[in-house]
């Protein structure tokens, strides 16, 4: 096994890794930009590489600066997380090309399963059902929207590079494509470096189910069930649970091999998830393959008992895979809330800022993977999910109403949270009857609306007139200067503001 | 202390008074109600009110408007002092006026979508700001003509600075 | 079920019971005494009921306030935790009295169990091997070493209606036995409320094994594996784990049918401990039943994946159990440390006081049981245990080496906390042998001493001479009454102490 | 600021310097090491030093005494004024002159073992006090003869409150 590992990566993903690479007593590098010079990662590393700046640009996925960091600490391993040089091809080369182990899969197969047109023949020629779309190679937006039209409108525009929403946007109507695939290449552009466009039939009420697998560097290979993640927001998974409610045992050892031979078609060596939406007739289409971990692994490993982090680490070492497919056994029901630094209300709007207390969760069932602590500050710069709330339950009832009663627990103050929304979502009736698709929230627009219990009412009443009294309390007390309500410097300045928020 | 507060379009009367170190006198609508609120972390209070228990998370949203977050529950109150609420009725309420399009949040002016001396309507995008990973078109905050543009694309801006004027 | 439950505790363990009874829609309602207004579990609970006063037997512990609380809010049934009220036959006969479901076994189970000679006899006559011993009836100290001497030095001296290490005491050489015999004496009146003493034949480096069991009213027994509970400070369990890593899988079988017979024998209708003392040579000694939830369950929670809090409400509420034992497998490994308010390097000693700040970890296969939060002042009237962190792994290694992690990242500041020893011992060479007995602690000595890597000599005078930096350069910037360098009210008066401490 | 610091009878020389927000200099015996030190909570340093990471809480014991506390390791660092030092040494150290027994924790004084005029020995226990549901027999800090006995049995002390007084 390695003996020094680096986290070219921030935030709480950097923390699993950390936390993994501590237990098994490999040395742990983690990189950080300027603004997570206070980083829990930073913290919890063995040692810490700054990398100046302040975009990911700049800093987490600047390859030449990341690898230099790695050779100078005398790394043996790279774990690249999800997002940032995750899935770039070019990196596992590069690591390759170092000499470095890149945890995750070889460069070819990133850049197999990245492409969306390879990646779709060759999932054609594997056997494996595909939804009709196009690829966009030469730029040409008109010959884009030819296509659309073509497989008939609703369609979805996405980067080809990408990942996790960014640059994803559904159009409906012949007249708003253009305008819609500019808007998309730009984010392309920022977020991965790359401006290829993908254009997709979209799939009416679909849900998102996605199989786990993980092959080893010796032609093994095993799944480890299906998550389902149709429970999304700006196109970006908001709540996951495995198993899927939707799968039935039958059906999941189909999809799981079909699962198994895409991953085979690419000779794939680490693990990874190959995606689906499901219709309402129970038909399976293949999306994309996600060539790295998931930010929902966590579900998985509760069901499992594998700790998938671990799995990377093994088979990144060469080792063969410790578990045949007869090993995996499903235990119980997990679902995953993701919290966000956002304000539900004002369509999920971002809302950084200072963390002035905080309260997490914990007991029977209940694990959160967490990037923050009391006092941390938010930075702007990057995605706003401050955890992972997720809960383990002998049925999926139990584990909904764990994370229920975790949600109730879980305070944080001094910035704006999703919990409230998780909290009203873990007790809709739709929810609860697992009648899901991905477009979950946009159909029960209640969801957003606080205030569900009138006997709440009173106490909120109370509560609010207390806090005003205080407030003015101490304002009488303090001077001019600190008669600032919010303590953060965000904050601060926007008091006054009366912007306005619209989706996109 | 007399508040006027709102939930929902629902408009309380209300009179805190302190009797204690977390004891309060609260009444709502002419109602007294004794209340044991001792704030055990900051904005946190344990409030005990006829044995029974509320674990409320007080937060400050725009001016004068206080979320409140319970185990299972989460409300808006809106709360403001009654003479300001005389004020407020005696300005005519917004609508009238210029009004600027401020930013929320720092981030970077990727786009500006109008010309100085165009006509937007209300809601209509003018500007797209990256934070935090996202593109945010911003909205005109009412409908008229675009006086002043005060940032250019490649700008950072602060949060509460403000972008653009309407007029 | 139940609609609304009493939980007559405090604490982590009232917290647990809280946390099952809002996942399960039943309405909570604690009780507080003074100093804990400010509890988590006041906060947590749907209602909250004050009973004046300090003490246990002022509040938690007085039947006729408890009743009265359960009564006046409508309370179906009582939850006692562990300690106070919770083996107290009298107790389960007042709420059987009043019409209030206990939820525990019915008091002639208890009061079967809970006097050790009744026990001893019971368990005699269903077959269980039981240890030499002698039950003072008539508080004569003089027959009581008449008795010592006979069965030979050395002897344990316990309360008859203990538990918990309260009022015990080994006794080497018969010219020691008065004197421990009346410190035991005035210990077991003041917490138990009642001077009775048993006294047992020691047996040499005992291992500490115990099984748990569970019956229904219907008759139907299973029992959920062992734990290994051998390191012990004070007497008192301070890590635990399962299964127990001296246990084979036959003599699990063997003494899970032992504590089965045991638990039939008094009727049993609850969750349940039967706890063993295993001698070098294997042989399984009865020690005394737990009537009640212990402590340490949680880990086997993890084992099993049985909500234990849950198959108490379920039993009590007259449901048949919902397993048979061919479902109850055990999965992996877990492990608990106890954390306390303690100084491990003055004998353990409690350190009550304000927590400053506060960072509990999280994460794959960790679970931190917890009745504290940051500001919260841990009083000096009660037990000064703050929570129990348990991990699960998929071997005993894994779940060892996930403890060390957790225990890392575990930062309470203001108190002295066992947190160092605890890491410590997760490294210790005999832990990792799992060379255990009850006098594990006694003869480890050097788990005690700070101080394991050179390497972080020098840190760690850079840190110091820091922190010395900044107190000198706050102290010159504040007035001379706010030059208290500890934040406690407690601690404050203590910085000139120079109370020396020693070892009962 | 120059300091003298101790770990396991170690004797280490340090000059500390702050060079900005979060830099400091910290010379160890003639050695100058330049450190990034972030206070990230209460008492909690980020530390960077030579790239190599320490999460440390630093607590203070008794006087002079700080605990530092790392991820996988804890130190008891005792550090102390060159000045305050001399002054000890001056005194003699400890030893000679009366001693007092006093209470580390508040309690309850449940049985007193010696009496005013008591020859005792060192440790020798001198009061039995109940703090936190255990109960605590407390020995004598030197031998020497019991002087004043300051409470009776059945009282309650406040931390830091002299019981017992030995010559």
């Amino acid at each position: 096994m390695f003996k020094k590992v680096l986290i070219a990566n921030r935030g709480e993903i950097a923390i699993r890794v950390i936390r993994c690479l501590r237990e098994h007593g490999i040395q742990s590098v983690a990189v950080y930009s300027d603004p997570d010079r206070d980083s829990l990662a930073v913290r919890y590393a063995h040692q810490a590489v700054h990398l100046p700046g302040n975009t990911s640009a700049e800093t987490y996925m600047d390859i030449e600066k990341v690898l230099d960091a790695a050779k100078r600490t005398g790394c043996e391993a790279i774990h690249p997380g999800y997002g940032f040089l995750s899935e770039k091809a070019e990196f596992s080369q590069a690591c390759r090309d170092a000499g470095i182990a890149f945890i995750g899969p070889h460069p070819e197969s990133i850049s197999s399963m990245g492409d969306k047109t390879t990646a779709r023949e060759l999932m054609i020629k594997a056997g494996v059902p595909v939804t009709p779309g196009f690829q966009n190679e030469n730029g040409d937006r008109r010959e884009a929207l030819q296509a659309a039209q073509e497989m008939g409108f609703p369609v979805m525009i996405k980067a080809s590079a990408g990942g996790g929403g960014k640059g994803m946007r559904r159009v409906d109507r012949a007249e708003d494509f253009l305008s819609n695939y500019d808007m998309a290449a730009s984010e392309a552009k920022s977020a991965f470096g790359d401006d290829r466009i993908y254009i997709e039939k979209f799939i009416q009420n679909p849900r998102h189910i996605e199989v786990q697998i993980a092959c080893d560097k010796h032609g093994n290979a095993i799944h480890l069930a299906e998550r389902e993640c149709s429970v999304q927001r700006r196109h970006q998974k908001v709540v996951e649970e495995a198993p899927s409610p939707a799968v039935t045992p039958e059906m999941r050892a189909k999809i799981g091999e079909i699962a198994i031979q895409a991953a085979l078609a690419v000779n794939y060596d680490s693990v990874g998830t190959i995606e689906f939406l499901m219709d309402k007739d129970n038909n399976f289409f293949f999306m994309e393959m996600n060539t790295r971990l998931q930010v929902e692994h966590p579900v998985t490993e509760w069901i499992t008992g594998v700790d998938l982090v671990r799995l990377q680490l093994q088979i990144a070492a060469g080792e063969k895979l410790p578990f045949s497919q007869d090993d995996i056994t499903i235990t119980g029901h997990s679902v995953e809330c993701r919290v966000y630094a956002e304000d539900p209300e004002k369509n999920f709007m971002p809302s950084p800022g200072k963390i002035t207390s905080l309260l997490t969760p914990s007991g029977l069932g209940v694990r959160d993977d967490s990037g923050v602590y009391p006092g941390y500050e938010v930075p702007i710069y990057y995605d706003p999910m401050i955890s992972k709330l997720t809960t383990w339950g002998r049925d999926r009832e139990e584990a909904i109403l764990r994370m229920s009663r975790a949600l109730g627990e879980y305070r944080v103050g001094g910035i704006k949270t999703n919990l409230w929304f998780h909290r009203a979502l873990m007790q809709h009736p739709a929810w609860l009857a697992a009648d899901l698709d991905t477009a979950f929230i946009e159909r029960h627009p209640e969801l957003l609306h606080k205030g569900l219990d009138e006997g709440h009412i009173e106490p909120a009443l109370i509560a609010a007139a207390i806090k005003h009294y205080k407030t003015e309390a101490r304002r009488g007390a303090a001077g001019p200067d600190e008669q600032t309500q919010n303590s953060s410097q965000w904050k601060a300045g926007a008091r006054l503001a009366v912007m306005r928020y619209r989706s996109l | 202390m007399e508040l006027i507060a709102t939930i929902d379009q629902n408009e309380y009367q209300l009179k805190v008074e302190q009797l204690g170190d977390h004891r309060f006198r609260v009444n709502i609508n002419g109602v007294d109600h004794e209340v044991d609120c001792m704030e055990v972390m900051e904005d946190l209070y344990s409030m005990i009110h006829h044995e029974r228990s509320y674990d409320v998370h007080v937060h400050h949203g725009k001016k004068g408007h206080i979320e409140t977050h319970f185990y299972d529950d989460s409300f808006h109150v809106e709360v403001v002092d009654p003479m300001q609420k005389i004020l407020d009725q005696a300005m005519g309420g917004g609508g009238k006026g210029p009004a600027a399009l401020e930013a929320a949040m720092p981030g970077l002016v990727q786009r500006i979508l109008v010309k100085e001396g165009d006509e937007v309507a209300m809601d209509q995008g003018l500007l797209v700001l990256v934070a935090m990973k996202m593109e945010n078109e911003l909205g005109s905050p009412k409908a008229g003509v675009v006086k002043e543009i005060r940032v250019k694309e490649g700008d950072n801006v602060e949060s509460g600075a403000v972008l653009i004027t309407i007029e």
